[in-house]
């Protein structure tokens, strides 16, 4: 990155693919091929779209860092940044200022086994490290990703749940009602949680997706034993900087664009402030 | 939105001359003056090009801080025109226009802004003459007063008037 | 080494004058016509009465973070042949001149102290904040005339601490004594007037002699991170403490080391700026999110923020320094006269009340 | 966004006075316009195709056409857009013809003036958002207002084609004017036998319900869905039980009661049926001349009426009906003269209009059908017809052709001389105007066949002299100075919009013109719809027509009715009002603005209340979008952001 | 420091004894209030009114809810604020229930008019409040009084008949009222409450009963040729920090955090700190507020930069009074005149 963290570099939309009726997610590269080459960041980390004259928005980089044609993200339409993205095209320059924010501790998961525990758009923050995970299989025990959606028309990334599976991911797939052809599980997340009930001994939780999941998956995950280090979560907050200077993203003393997204579940607890 | 600096991006051939000069925004109604603009177009009845028109449903779309918007931020003028009282297409949405226009219209010159540069006026699909009398007087006057000066920073200078308030 | 000046007050406009040929000069000043209207920093021009008597209305911490700045300016370049395809240039160009603030008090210069932890110590650094911070050098005041909301002592300063300044202006009889304290200051205090005689020089020296004594304000801070994580959750805490807050921005815009902000683009046709802007944590848009969720969505939630940030936030992520300075234009400014000296205070009272 | 602007040309309609090219070549430097091109006739086949091969080729997310009004061809682009993929309320249009080459020469500023416009059509693009319409269902139920010829015929066409019809009709009779004329030019038919038996129809047709001696009181609703309340004025007559026999009309003390029916010239009585053939064939007592209504002592129809009918106590009633469409086909009035001072403003009882003629020559009128003087009962030798009173005369504010006058002139003095075969027949006129088919010949008969003198020239001044009147005129084509002496003087009133017709067309909410007639659509390509969508028009209510004419828009008015009734369901505009809820404060304004009711409140859980716009009940005024506070409740496709877009493209 | 003591009028010698009466009305007004207070308490769900703050010279609301309390309550001219809008404006009772016992409310002349508006536009019911209405004889701008005397310490303001005392570290200053009385208050023509349940103390003279005394300063701009007007609110509205006190202060701006100066869809302002974006966002308020504006001059009263905002609102309450006949805040069956039409006036 130069040395004004507020400048960011062009970068042009390569694909463009349409998840949901509003979810895009956008495939782009940096201009500057040797900065692309260069580009190095950790799963988990985020990063600031801005299209010129509307503004920045902040997304999780959702391609892992062992893909690098390309950096991934998915955005789906809620204001007036994401729906100026929704309108872009293919060879439209943007800005990106990234990598920021923590990443995941992929270091520290070595060796257990994973749950990955996703809703709706939440899977993207998920995908990258899941995907990282497959490209370094050996390094992690059992992965089981439970997804789930609203519909099987609101799910994200459908084109590459059998990617996930040859990559030896026991995925579980749910939504919340009986729809015509939908051969997987029917019912909310986190009463499929319960029903697959992985082990919490030597696994790590990590999940993601709206609020009221969070929270029943929380109460699911600590029925099954996870301790509160064990459950790692990405918080979300309204960001403008991205760099920890403008205020706004604080819980407690920590910046959820600087200190986060990814916390853990005690460091949440210890944090305090408002959520 | 603009900031007070002039247009730096104006084209350097003979359009520049026209689009700096002045001009007029005239909120129309679609039933009845939107129609009457028309009406004059089709009897090619002339008038002065300073006139750019917003189509709008009605008058009563007619918040009053459209027209302040557009004099604050430097337009010569501002025309508003639509049904006369009694045809409103929506009934009433005129009379709620017309007050909410007096209003503004009696409260510009408090803040400094000329009045002059405001007009409403009510006229009918049918009324193309009319039309065409009510653009050109309009025009007209807002060319005698000349471009709108718009609200500049404040200056260095100290000619500001010390007002006695209580 | 210590070089002095003594410019009387009747030749301060040409002194002035003077140095501003040096460098541009920022001075406290009324910001109208009429003497007692309020003041602000603004650039002196000869005939620009000081205003020295008082505390500025506004803070000093626009000199560095102006209300608005911009970041950065683009502009979309089409190919005029009519490929749908266009570009975007981006550029960041700053241009900051080197400015003296002459006459800022010593609670707004040790105000910047915070300001520097926040944008230059972080891991990323402000470019915009770092270069007009090393452009600029404080003359400042000695402080001889606190009023009742003053408490800078409170929180670390003083009526005479110049942390941070590059001059010390003290107030004597007949005019001031200036005295550089660091060698660039020197150099701008060469030929600028004579030295002060024996007997001023000796007033001076005792004005900041009972300055630095002065203790301004009672507020004792110790404890306060601690004290207010326990009162977080305390909803009757806060209510009782600002339920009467109006949820204005008053207190966090003429606070010196509130700095937080927002960016927006503004664009016209094919060229636009990315501005910086002042914001407020006490305004409801500040954290509410695109899906129209709010962390904080009433004042109660925003006042608290805002208490915890300056008093627990703030000294727990950068050693104990705090972010307040003790000026009391929050508490002089406030419409419904709250007192974050009492919100404070009471942090560390029996939690149990 | 990608936005594609396609400059119309219109032959040299607008290229004559806009350079179409710069224009297009100016739109390609605004942002996100992509592509951009002027083209020779852009509403054509080939011109909308080219917009739709643009769409595809170079991915357009938005149009804009420069090109006439949106209110001739905005549907048109519209359907256009729509055919490629686009929703089609991604497309904006600028009016560079009738706001621009039409109405200025200077090229170079109507060029400057185009491209702004097309800035900011485009700026406004940038803003707008795919609208979706929803369907609601069409009450197949049509309401004609007005029982004359036009709104029978509408009634009738649309009840054969098995609608149910409602008909209010003001006066106590349907028929209209055409009721109290004698005969019909050009073919001399007789009116009542070729009114009557449709008249007849409209009584006997199980799904028309006539409400006659009725009018409307208020309209509600939209499109498909009015609401009308229609107030049934007291007739003191139970019409349900009323036959009809006329003995009431006998026995009746009131024998000065005017008898407007005969236009005063013989008198009523206070309790009447106008004519024989009248449908309804139902009594009415005029309340301003029944002795007992005011108060005197009689009460005798009430006595000898068989069935009891009488009813002093009856009151207005308003009883309420749903329809889908609504017929205005109120007519016309006839030009007061009394204001032509120099013809005797009415003092002379000999000076007569031509209502008043067509009376005289009915053989159910006054006289029996025997012309004669309304002062002495004589027969008259010499007679003199005025064209013109009251029509193409600024000075009386009746600037316009009634069209009809020339006409009935020829038909009443060829009636005149076969009634009177001694006596003359002369007619003032300024031009003739006869443009019908047939009606040039049945004046040139008129005055070849039948000698009636035709003399070009106004008529200067009407006067007395003996038990005669003098007409004193010029005619200008001899340039002499002529002077008649006439038994009879008959003054060719001319056609004025109805009493009332300003009052009913709020209602409607149809616009009117100047002089009271309601506005069409489009004078050329929409003449029987009006703005408002639902409302049609027939006959004279529209402008001066005669009864081919109005017969003839009758039929069109119930043609369109009648393909909107083909549909089970309309689309709905979805320009409409929506509140975003995020920031509705309840202050409630909106609901206390909205003229039509459309909005309410929702109570979201918790309690907390929300205004709620009725999508189908609302309009798209945006009364509530200027009164809204915190603007959270938005017109669509003229939201805030939208209009403020346009504007700041001129804030220079 | 120069002592800051104003010049004893003559008379004022004479009447030393009708100021010890003043005082005691004051006292007792206090007093009654208090009485009043401590009975209806039980009844309510909360009580509304001012106390001392840490500034004598300024006042602070407080909230009530135990009797023990009640003691803090004052009234008088140092009582400034209006409180009516705490009564519409969340948090503050976000806390009480829809269906809980009425609240309380202290009330000067002004401040029911707000009171009426806001009933009025129905954001409260009557029954909702319980107004203990203060009759009021002006209040004091305490930015008047630092500029007639630079205040260290002050460490007690009190009123005595027509004059303000402060001792201001060891220090008394007496001031004439009438000098340092609000801008708004010396056209007052509703001193006394429009609207309450309880009123405290005797009722007060109006200052004004004619629009021109009330719009004196309205007046005063008027007189001024256009470029002069343009010239005064620019030199005035660019001191304007956007800092919203006006807006969050006003009891009639019941939009607050959704008001449209902030947002950006709809996008009216920008961030830009430029005279045309301060210039608009006073016409959003102001325009907002037309025939809605109870003239109780909160606005005015909060800006930390002196600008004489409530003056823009008078204009168009004078506006309001003359064209068609209506001042806002007195009749609470009245319908704002910007949301309803009159088909009939051709010529207003």
């Amino acid at each position: 990155m130069n040395n004004n963290p507020y400048l960011p570099e062009l970068a042009t939309v390569q694909e463009i693919i349409t998840e949901t009726g509003n979810i895009r997610t956008l495939r782009v590269t940096l201009d500057n091929k040797q900065r692309m080459e260069q580009f190095d960041f950790r799963p988990g980390q985020v990063g600031q779209l801005s299209v010129f004259g509307t503004g920045e928005s902040t997304f999780v980089i959702n391609s892992p860092p062992t893909r690098k044609d390309y950096l991934q993200f998915s955005v789906m339409k809620t204001g007036e940044v994401t729906q100026r993205i929704h309108q872009l095209n293919t060879g439209d320059q943007i800005g990106l200022r990234a990598p920021l924010g923590n990443g995941f501790g992929f270091e520290d998961m070595k060796g257990h086994d994973i749950l990955f525990v996703g809703g709706g758009i939440g899977m993207a923050p998920l995908r990258t490290l899941l995907l990282y995970m497959i490209d370094n299989r050996s390094d992690y025990g059992d992965i089981t990703v439970i997804y789930g959606a609203r519909s099987p028309k609101d799910l994200c990334f459908t084109y590459e749940f059998q990617e996930w599976r040859d990559g030896g991911i026991n995925l579980i797939l749910t939504v919340d009602a009986e729809f015509p052809g939908w051969k997987e599980r029917v019912g909310f997340v986190p009463t499929v949680l319960s029903e697959v009930a992985p082990s919490a001994k030597n696994r790590i939780a990590i999940t993601c997706g709206p609020p009221i999941m969070i929270k029943f998956v929380l109460f699911g995950l600590k029925e099954l034993g996870y301790e509160d280090p064990q459950i790692i979560t990405t918080l979300e907050k309204r960001m403008k900087c991205g760099i920890g200077i403008c205020g706004r993203c604080n819980a407690g003393s920590k910046y959820v664009c600087l200190d986060g997204p990814v916390f853990s579940y005690d460091q949440i607890r210890s944090m305090g402030g408002e959520l | 939105m603009k900031d007070l600096s002039p247009r730096s991006s104006a084209p350097a051939d003979e359009t520049a001359a026209t689009t700096q000069g002045i001009k007029i925004v005239g909120f129309l109604c679609n039933w009845c003056s939107y129609g009457g603009a028309d009406t004059a177009g089709v009897c090619r009845f002339k008038q002065p090009t300073d006139l750019r028109v917003v189509r709008i449903p009605c008058t009563g779309r007619m918040d009053p801080l459209f027209i302040a918007k557009s004099l604050i931020y430097g337009v010569d003028g501002v025309l508003v025109s639509g049904c006369h009282p009694r045809d409103c297409h929506y009934a009433v949405g005129n009379f709620y226009a017309r007050r909410r226009m007096e209003a503004l219209k009696a409260f510009l010159p408090f803040m400094g802004i000329d009045t002059q540069r405001f007009r409403y006026t009510w006229v009918s699909a049918s009324e193309g003459q009319q039309w065409q009398k009510v653009v050109t007087e309009f025009s007209e006057q807002i060319h005698r007063l000349g471009p709108n000066p718009g609200l500049k920073q404040r200056s260095g200078d100290h000619s500001i008037p010390s007002i006695a308030l209580r | 080494m210590a070089v002095k000046i003594f410019i009387a007050t009747d030749r301060l406009d040409s002194v002035l004058e003077k140095l501003s040929t040096k460098i541009d000069l920022l001075i406290p000043a009324s910001l109208k016509d009429d003497k007692s209207a309020p003041t602000g920093f603004v650039p002196f021009v000869p005939g620009t009465a000081p205003a020295f008597d008082r505390q500025t209305t506004t803070p000093l911490k626009k000199a560095l973070l102006p209300q608005v700045e911009t970041l950065l300016r683009f502009e979309y370049h089409k190919d005029p042949q009519g490929s749908p395809k266009s570009s975007v240039t981006v550029d960041d160009q700053r241009q900051v001149r080197p400015t003296l603030v002459f006459g800022a008090r010593p609670c707004d210069v040790k105000a910047l102290t915070t300001l520097d932890r926040v944008f230059s110590n972080g891991p990323y650094v402000d470019p915009y904040y770092v270069e007009r911070r090393k452009n600029t050098l404080f003359a400042t005041l000695v402080c001889r005339q606190n009023d009742a909301k003053c408490f800078c002592t409170s929180v670390g300063g003083g009526p005479a601490d110049m942390e941070g300044s590059h001059l010390r202006i003290v107030p004597v009889d007949g005019g001031y004594v200036v005295e550089a304290l660091s060698p660039e200051a020197q150099t701008l205090l060469e030929n600028l007037a004579d030295a002060p005689d024996s007997a001023r020089d000796a007033q001076a020296g005792q004005i900041v002699e009972e300055a630095l004594k002065r203790r301004v304000g009672e507020l004792d801070t110790k404890g306060s991170p601690e004290a207010f994580r326990k009162r977080f959750d305390q909803t009757d805490y806060w209510f009782q403490m600002i339920n009467q807050c109006l949820g204005c921005g008053v207190c966090t815009y003429v606070c010196p080391t509130c700095y937080c902000f927002t960016i927006t683009d503004e664009v016209e046709n094919l060229k636009g700026e990315r501005l910086r802007s002042w914001d407020s944590c006490m305004f409801y848009h500040y954290t509410l999110e695109a899906s129209g969720h709010n962390p904080r969505p009433t004042k109660l939630e925003r006042y608290r923020n805002r208490v915890g940030h300056k008093f627990s936030y703030i000294p727990e992520r950068y050693e104990g320094l705090l972010g307040c300075c003790g000026c009391g234009r929050c508490i002089r400014s406030c419409p419904v006269s709250i007192d974050i000296r009492q919100v404070v205070g009471h942090l560390k009272e029996n939690t149990s009340e | 966004m990608r936005i594609g602007v396609f400059v119309c040309n219109c032959g040299t309609n607008i290229a004559g006075t806009v350079d179409t090219a710069k224009v297009a070549s100016e739109a390609l430097t605004f942002a996100d316009v992509v592509y951009a091109t002027n083209y020779m006739y852009t509403c054509s086949e080939p011109g909308q195709q080219e917009i739709q091969r643009a769409i595809g080729e170079h991915g357009l997310q938005g149009v804009v056409v420069a090109a006439c009004s949106p209110r001739m061809h905005e549907p048109t682009f519209r359907r256009a857009v729509e055919k490629a993929g686009l929703n089609k309320y991604m497309f904006e249009m600028a009016n560079i013809r009738e706001h621009v080459s039409w109405i200025g020469n200077d090229k170079a500023a109507n060029t400057a003036k185009a491209a702004d416009l097309v800035r900011m059509a485009v700026a406004k693009l940038r803003f707008n958002q795919p609208l979706f319409s929803s369907k609601m269902p069409v009450n197949k139920r049509l309401l004609v207002i007005g029982g004359g010829v036009a709104g029978i015929q509408a009634a009738l066409d649309c009840a054969d084609g098995g609608m149910d019809v409602v008909m209010v009709e003001r006066k106590q009779y349907i028929g209209g004017k055409m009721a109290q004329l004698d005969k019909t030019f050009p073919t001399i038919d007789c009116s009542s036998c070729i009114l009557g038996p449709k008249m007849v129809d409209v009584s006997q047709k199980e799904n028309i319900t006539l409400y006659a001696s009725s009018e409307i009181e208020s309209i509600s609703g939209y499109i498909g869905n009015f609401t009308v309340d229609i107030r049934k004025k007291a007739t003191y007559v139970n019409w349900d039980a009323c036959t009809g026999c006329g003995a009431c009309m006998e026995k009746c003390p009131a024998k000065n009661t005017p008898d407007v029916f005969n236009e005063n010239l013989g008198s009523a009585r206070a309790i009447n049926i106008p004519f024989p053939q009248a449908i309804p064939k139902k009594a009415v007592i005029d309340a301003r001349h029944c002795r007992q209504l005011n108060g005197k002592k009689c009460g005798v129809c009430a006595k000898i009426c068989p069935v009891k009918a009488i009813d002093f106590e009856m009151k207005d009633t308003i009883v309420t009906e749903k329809v889908g469409a609504i017929i205005a086909a109120t007519g016309y009035d006839l030009f007061d003269h009394s204001v032509y001072g120099e013809y005797g403003a009415g003092r002379y009882p000999d000076v007569i209009t031509g209502i008043q003629y067509e009376r005289i020559l009915s053989a159910s009128g006054p006289y029996g059908g025997h012309i004669q003087r309304p002062s002495d009962g004589k027969e008259p030798k010499n007679i003199v017809f005025l064209a013109c009173v009251g029509s193409r005369d600024a000075s009386v504010g009746r600037p316009y052709c009634s069209g009809v006058c020339c006409m009935y002139i020829a038909k009443q003095a060829i009636l005149t001389k076969d009634h009177l075969p001694e006596s003359n027949s002369y007619v003032f006129y300024m031009d003739i105007r006869a443009p019908g088919k047939n009606y040039d010949e049945f004046v040139r008969r008129a005055q070849e066949e039948y000698g009636v003198q035709y003399i070009r020239g106004r008529v200067a001044k009407i006067y007395p002299r003996g038990d005669r009147m003098v007409v004193q005129g010029a005619d200008t084509l001899l340039g002499v100075q002529v002077e008649v002496e006439a038994d009879l003087v008959v003054l060719a009133t001319g056609i004025e919009s109805s009493a009332g017709a300003g009052e009913l067309a709020e209602k409607l909410r149809i616009s009117y013109d100047q002089y009271g007639f309601y506005m069409e659509s489009h004078p050329k390509l929409r003449p029987v719809e009006t703005n408002t969508a639902g409302v049609y028009l027939a006959g004279a209510c529209q402008g001066p027509k005669d009864i081919p004419s109005s017969v003839a828009q009758g039929s069109a008015a119930a043609s369109k009715v009648q393909s909107l009734f083909a549909h089970d369901t309309i689309e709905t505009n979805p320009q409409v009002a929506l509140v975003n809820e995020r920031n509705c404060i309840a202050c409630g304004k909106c609901i206390q603005v909205c003229p039509f009711g459309a909005i309410q409140w929702k109570e979201l859980r918790g309690g907390i209340k929300k205004a709620e716009v009725l999508p189908t009940v609302c309009q798209g005024c945006g009364v509530c979008n200027a009164t809204c506070p915190p603007k959270a409740v938005q017109l669509q496709h003229a939201t805030d952001n939208q209009l403020l877009a346009e504007v700041n493209e001129l804030c220079a | 420091m120069a002592v800051g003591w104003v010049k004893r009028s003559a008379a004022h010698h004479a009447v030393s004894e009708i100021e010890r009466v003043e005082k005691a009305v004051l006292e007792t007004s206090r007093m009654q209030l208090h009485k009043l207070v401590e009975e209806a308490l039980p009844e309510l769900e909360m009580m509304i009114g001012w106390a001392e703050s840490s500034d004598p010279l300024q006042t602070t609301p407080i909230f009530i809810r135990d009797a023990k309390s009640i003691s803090k309550l004052t009234c008088g001219p140092l009582c400034s604020q209006n409180l009516t809008g705490y009564l519409v404006k969340p948090p503050a009772l976000d806390s009480v229930p829809k269906d809980a016992k009425p609240i309380g409310i202290c009330v000067k002349g002004c401040d029911s008019r707000s009171l009426v508006a806001l009933i009025q536009e129905k954001f409260l019911t009557r029954d909702r409040v319980r107004i203990f209405g203060i009759p009021c004889r002006g209040t004091v701008d305490w930015r008047k009084v630092e500029k007639r005397v630079q205040l260290l310490n002050v460490k007690s303001a009190t009123v005595e008949d027509d004059w303000l005392i402060l001792d201001d570290s060891g220090t008394t200053h007496k001031i004439a009222l009438e000098e340092v009385l609000s801008r708004k208050c010396l056209g007052c023509r509703y001193p006394n409450p429009v609207i309450h349940d309880v009123l405290i103390g005797q009722s007060a003279t109006p200052r004004s009963t004619d629009l021109a005394t009330t719009y004196r300063d309205v007046d005063a701009i008027e007189k001024e040729p256009l470029e002069q007007r343009l010239a005064f609110w620019q030199s005035e509205l660019d001191r304007c920090i956007r800092c919203y006190a006006c807006r969050n202060a006003c009891p009639l701006c019941v939009c607050q955090d959704k008001c449209i100066v902030e947002t950006r869809e709809p996008r009216w302002l920008t961030q830009r700190a430029g005279i045309p974006e301060k210039f608009l966002f006073h016409f959003i308020h102001a325009m907002h507020l037309a025939g809605r504006c109870t003239g109780c001059g909160e606005c005015e009263r909060v800006c930390p930069m002196e600008i004489p905002v409530t003056l823009i609102k008078e204009k168009l309450n004078k506006i309001m009074e003359e064209m068609l006949g209506y001042a806002a805040g007195l009749d609470p069956d009245a319908v704002p005149p910007l949301l309803t039409f009159n088909p009939g006036e051709t010529e207003i």
